[in-house]
């Protein structure tokens, strides 16, 4: 079992959620998180005093796959949360040992 | 000298009863103003910090204060007549010899000391801006109780009691510009001067958790505003309208000021800046309401705009930390409010202006004189005295007037009052 | 009995005027005051039981109430004359035999329907934070509509209307301690005896979601407390700047009194004490407000303060789930006030008071009587009728009362809504 | 015309100053109520939108407005005579031959030109709702400039000014249904045709991000509602207590209006619907506040409540973007009040009313001759108007008056005002 | 080293943390996340406008553990997370490379 | 690749990334969390009814590395973000199968 992670724009996320489920992928999980990238931040002013803020918000997904799905995966991810400007974010791939679901005890791909 | 009930105007008194309930709601309106602009880990302090001041204040007031403040014909202080309330649903304090100003009043002496009080709580409240993060709450109470009575009293008395020796002199002041504004503004600088500086400031960022709450304060505040500058003419009449039209000028004024300055030198117009701007207004009109018209009260405001803004861009300069700008808005704004007033008071608007300001027909420098004295003598006293509170309860509470570094980490709300401001987040 | 336009006070209307718009954003106050306190989930459903009062009741009154609690010279209850507001904008209710007292009022009659409306609206909206996070709307619909009616405006009419019997036995309420305080708090309490407790009370902590909130409710409230005490003086006058005055004492006295006990109890001095010590003293000195005069406000306050903190300790050891603590401070602050009445009333603040309190000069316990016959009748009545609509409609309604578990978990606003509180998160 | 001051009546003067207070307050309400709706984003530039208008509007009232409004007796516009207020403290406007209007005032004018003023600061910030999220805050401080003077100031004296030739024509309208409300309501038409609909609009989901916020603002909007109906009457008598009553009643009645038919066509009665219907039934009240009795008000108040609701499913058919529905609600609920005033004004509430309405004795069609050329001469005025400036400005104004898609996406608090909202993450 | 990650519904928090620490894991991390799956999620009505919401809120659970105390940890949150209904969660193990203290610089199982 | 994870006290951020920063890292993801460890909690008191809060704010970070850089990266965090006292949280490494930049479909340390 594979996780893909994908760090998106916050916009994109129906789009991206969209493009999964139409491969096939029957749940997620998702994160407000802020990136730091090559992306700038912004400057936010009160009073006065001026602050730099280098964080971005960005959702994070996480999706549990089987082995052989996860590139796949991994390009819907891209293609759908893709605008080609700085920011766009990142997708990964880590291995899995095992994955259960909790109500039933179902363990692997059933888990899924 | 008692009431005469014959003289109860109860239109008057309508509007003194409301003016009343309107500066009431005037702390609660600074709390949120103040409390958007904390850190989320502190806005319950701040939040306190303000709430004990209707409960504490109040209760000294009553106990003590109206009568220190307004009680005998001394110049300097009142006396002990009204200790406990006595005597206050029925009588008001004496006039001094060859004035008649109680007893003008045409409304009861307890809506007066009632009115009063709310005068008495907010500005001691107005200082929680600029020791906002840092003060151990006990602390504070001992501070604020101390204050309440020390400084305030006295100051009040010279200035709004016909016996005082500011009043006496022929210093103006409609609503506060000296009682409020400047007294709470350079005793807010004496406390952080006592207290030192926030961890991390000015390197850290220290940005408005909320400023949503910030802009509802601004709005609670403009709207008592009106209780407590045209209530100030003690009567629902020409001078409290035009004191009304005043207030709202000037907050108007100072808030377009504020914003093209603001514009100017930091590129943008802020929400927080209309908003600092609309009270920078509303200060520095305070002393002058009743007495000026026409276009004075536009001329105020921008200029109080201007300069709060500007102020307010030394104290990093400076050194000092005044978190939430309480000198640069109070103490700045009461000075321009209340040096101002000596070039635009206008008997035409107010018979009670003996002495003309310098732009008026027939205007002269007596009145600045006189309103350089009373400022003055406001400074020093206020400064000293408060200077001297901090100090000696830093040495004498066990454990100082600030908390211990971690706590200021941690914020005031979890290790001062065992609460946290907001749990979204449900389970 | 007709009104004399002639007899009209226009300080007096402004007075009355300005106190129903102040009880009127009581209960936003109110809803802002709980909706803080309950859990995200919640917190809409908690805003709408009460801004949906000012609906219901509001037309309920218009069509029936004002008729069935002032209307006709019953000893038990109005009758049919003003329904629909009918004759309303020109005539009072008849005053009894030998009494003159609607003859006395300076104001329009639709005036004194109206501020009365607020009063029946910010009743039933007490209850809400007993029964907090489990209720269905649609049966918070029915119970409100009932309870207005069938509980409310007999209460109105036995304390506050001149024929009344509570009014004519001599039986003393400035300003709704029986009718709106301890008729709430008790109604309060025989709901929750039927509703059960919530899902997980009182082992889940289950904290507020966001005090400053609160906090806002809480000054609101304070500011609207002012119509409510002093505009029930019926005039601009000394006995309503008196009410006023004490409002505000009682208010600070009750919160320093919570926090002391809670600092010695817990260890700190919290924000929700504040703010729960002085809606506290503002219930107790409700009845009083008009009647007492000199520290007794502040006794009453710090009393209050005092008793109420204990009282709602109760409820977790006798295992009641009175959620925001209505019993504990509306029926035990209401319980406080109108007793502590029988002590402070004092003939020379108010001519209205008859039988001197037991520490006033010439005082005696015929008051004390007239209280506990009130009390007790409004404390019978009360809770039996509440008792009963509320099983009733738990039999009537299909679903009955209370929410399914499932939606009491999700929380009240998605299911009985379908809206969130907030969301802060951007897509 | 110089007012004698020996008719001033201190009842009916504080009952005008409380209003306009009460008015002023409705700006920082309608601030949240809509603050409430956006989303997070965008929720400062919304409040900032607002707060703005009590700034520049108020200043232009002071140096222009007032004067163009009510200065003169020409019956399109008035003149330049109070220019700067000059004058403002002791002369009002002269009345038209034969008629007494502003002879029978019995406060003072400069009261009067405060009240007026807060009725020309909100009505182009109700425009704020329909333009929300997407406006240059540039582009609004022109357009806000411009309209408060070129729209505004000549329908406030056609139906404000007893020379105004709506006025004189006899169209009714007691605290502003056109020239408020319609006003308001068609050019937040003109304006969102010009500037077009929101990106994503209506696809992708635009929830509220605070509904608390928005309660909140409801509350303060009802409660300053009676200082503008009320106050409308001019004094502190029985109309004033009429309309203080209907406003009340009409506001519930939409309520309860509003969230039955949202419960039938939707499932669930929301808390958005309680607070959205209440402000529509505030909005019909408005033009007949003090011109209608008995069960008038709850019937206007209901239709309203439907009506609107209704109206506001129209624009996901018609395809404009009126972000917060200013249309739905203060368009068409202007509409509804003041065709229905036709219905039911009634000169047994108001000696005023001259031509009764066709439902009231002795009624007929008259009136509603009038108020048609009325609402007729309001809509098409202030649509075009609307529309030309928002044009102009659009090709005017470099960058034109919508912002770049990107910070449309960002957000308007960053891109306009370098804040956010909130910071509660601590570091 | 293994990390442990469980999603659960928010309210068994307390229980599955009990459960863990009862079992002898002395330290984890959460995160308040949003979960897509076969739970249904909810809708939403502004004025009329219907939203429909797909997500639920759900606690991410992060638990380090020593490679053989993986599967007892997994065991010990489904049991404790699972009420039977759909949108119980799932749970997942991922291995870990090495694992730091910082406050010692401790690796390792030390470092749990 | 190597994704390393860090969970640290949120008043450390700013220096924790100048740290990592200064190593050469040119972007990193951070998301707001709750921990519990041998740090207490606090109590929090509402109208005299006691909780005890065991979980404490943390800031986690995570930061996507070559395989070479991972130790010294986690080193340059455990340095930063060090007081001594308990609390300071931990950090962790975890394999990575491949990594994308979605705006380029780069892969790798490409995708950095
Ligand atoms: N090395 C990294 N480790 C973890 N997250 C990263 C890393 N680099 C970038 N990110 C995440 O990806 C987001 C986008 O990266 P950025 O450099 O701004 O643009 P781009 O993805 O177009 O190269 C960042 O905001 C951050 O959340
Ligand atoms: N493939 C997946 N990858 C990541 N998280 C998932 C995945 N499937 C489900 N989840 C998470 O588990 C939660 C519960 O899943 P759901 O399908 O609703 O019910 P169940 O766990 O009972 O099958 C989801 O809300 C989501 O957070
Ligand atoms: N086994 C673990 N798995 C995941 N996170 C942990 C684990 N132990 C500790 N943590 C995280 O590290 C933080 C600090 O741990 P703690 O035990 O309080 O102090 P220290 O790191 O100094 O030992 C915790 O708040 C938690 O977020």
């Amino acid at each position: 079992m594979k996780l893909v992670v994908g760090i998106i724009k916050p916009f994109k996320l129906d789009d991206v959620k969209a493009a999964v489920q139409d491969f096939g992928v029957q749940g997620l999980t998702i994160t407000e998180v802020q990136g730091f990238g090559r992306q700038r931040g912004h400057t936010e002013v009160y009073r006065g005093a001026e602050y730099t803020i280098d964080f971005v918000p960005k959702v994070k997904l996480e999706i549990l796959v089987d082995d052989g799905d996860a590139l796949a995966v991994a390009e819907r991810i891209m293609d759908a949360a893709r605008t080609g400007k700085i920011g766009d974010g990142k997708v990964w791939v880590v291995p899995v040992d095992a994955v259960y679901r909790i109500r039933t005890g179902e363990a692997g791909t059933d888990a899924l | 000298m008692l009431f005469d009930f014959e003289n109860l105007n109860a239109g008057d008194t309508a509007w003194l009863l409301a003016s009343a309930a309107l500066v009431m709601f005037m702390t609660p309106g600074l709390a949120l103003f103040y409390g958007g602009m904390v850190r989320t880990k502190n806005v319950l302090a701040m939040l306190m910090q303000n709430f004990f001041a209707l409960g504490l204040v109040s209760v000294l007031w009553g106990l003590i204060g109206y009568s220190l403040a307004f009680g005998g014909d001394g110049p300097l202080i009142g006396n002990f007549d009204f200790v406990g309330l006595k005597d206050v649903a029925t009588m008001y304090p004496p006039d001094p010899a060859g004035v008649e100003w109680f007893g003008l009043f045409t409304f009861p002496p307890v809506v007066f000391a009632a009115y009063q009080m709310m005068f008495a709580v907010i500005t001691p409240a107005l200082i929680t801006g600029a020791i906002a993060d840092r003060m151990r709450f006990s602390a504070w109470v001992w501070f604020l109780g101390l204050w309440a009575v020390i400084v305030y009293t006295p100051v009040a008395h010279w200035v709004f009691s016909p016996s005082g020796w500011l009043f006496e002199r022929g210093a103006l002041d409609f609503a506060g510009g000296t009682v409020v504004h400047i007294n709470a503004g350079i005793a807010a600088l004496a406390a952080v001067l006592v207290l030192g500086r926030r961890r991390g400031w000015p390197e850290r960022p220290m940005p408005p958790h909320s400023l949503p709450l910030t802009l509802l304060g601004t709005g609670i505040l403009w709207f008592g505003w009106f209780g407590f500058n045209a209530g100030s003419a003690g009567a629902a009449n020409g001078v409290a309208g035009q004191a009304f039209m005043n207030t709202h000028m000037a907050a108007a004024a100072a808030m377009l000021g504020w914003l093209v300055v603001e514009r100017i030198k930091s590129g943008h117009a802020t929400t927080l800046g209309a908003a600092s701007g609309a009270v920078a207004g509303l200060v520095a009109i305070t002393p002058c309401a009743g007495f000026v018209g026409g276009i004075a009260p536009l001329i105020i405001g921008a200029v109080a705009g201007v300069v709060c803004f500007l102020a307010i861009q030394l104290k990093t300069r400076l050194g000092y930390d005044d978190s939430l700008d309480v000198v640069g808005v109070h103490l700045v704004g009461g000075l321009v409010g209340s040096l101002l007033l000596a070039f635009f008071a206008d008997p035409a608007i107010n018979a009670a202006v003996a002495e003309p300001g310098i732009f008026i027909t027939d205007g002269g420098t007596a009145l600045l004189v006189d309103q350089l004295v009373a400022v003055g003598a406001t400074l020093v006293f206020s400064f000293v005295l408060t200077f001297v509170i901090v100090k000696a309860l830093d040495v004498l509470l066990p454990g100082g007037v600030r908390v211990p570094e971690e706590d200021e980490e941690t914020g005031l709300d979890l290790t001062q009052h065992s609460e946290v401001g907001y749990s979204f987040a449900e389970r």
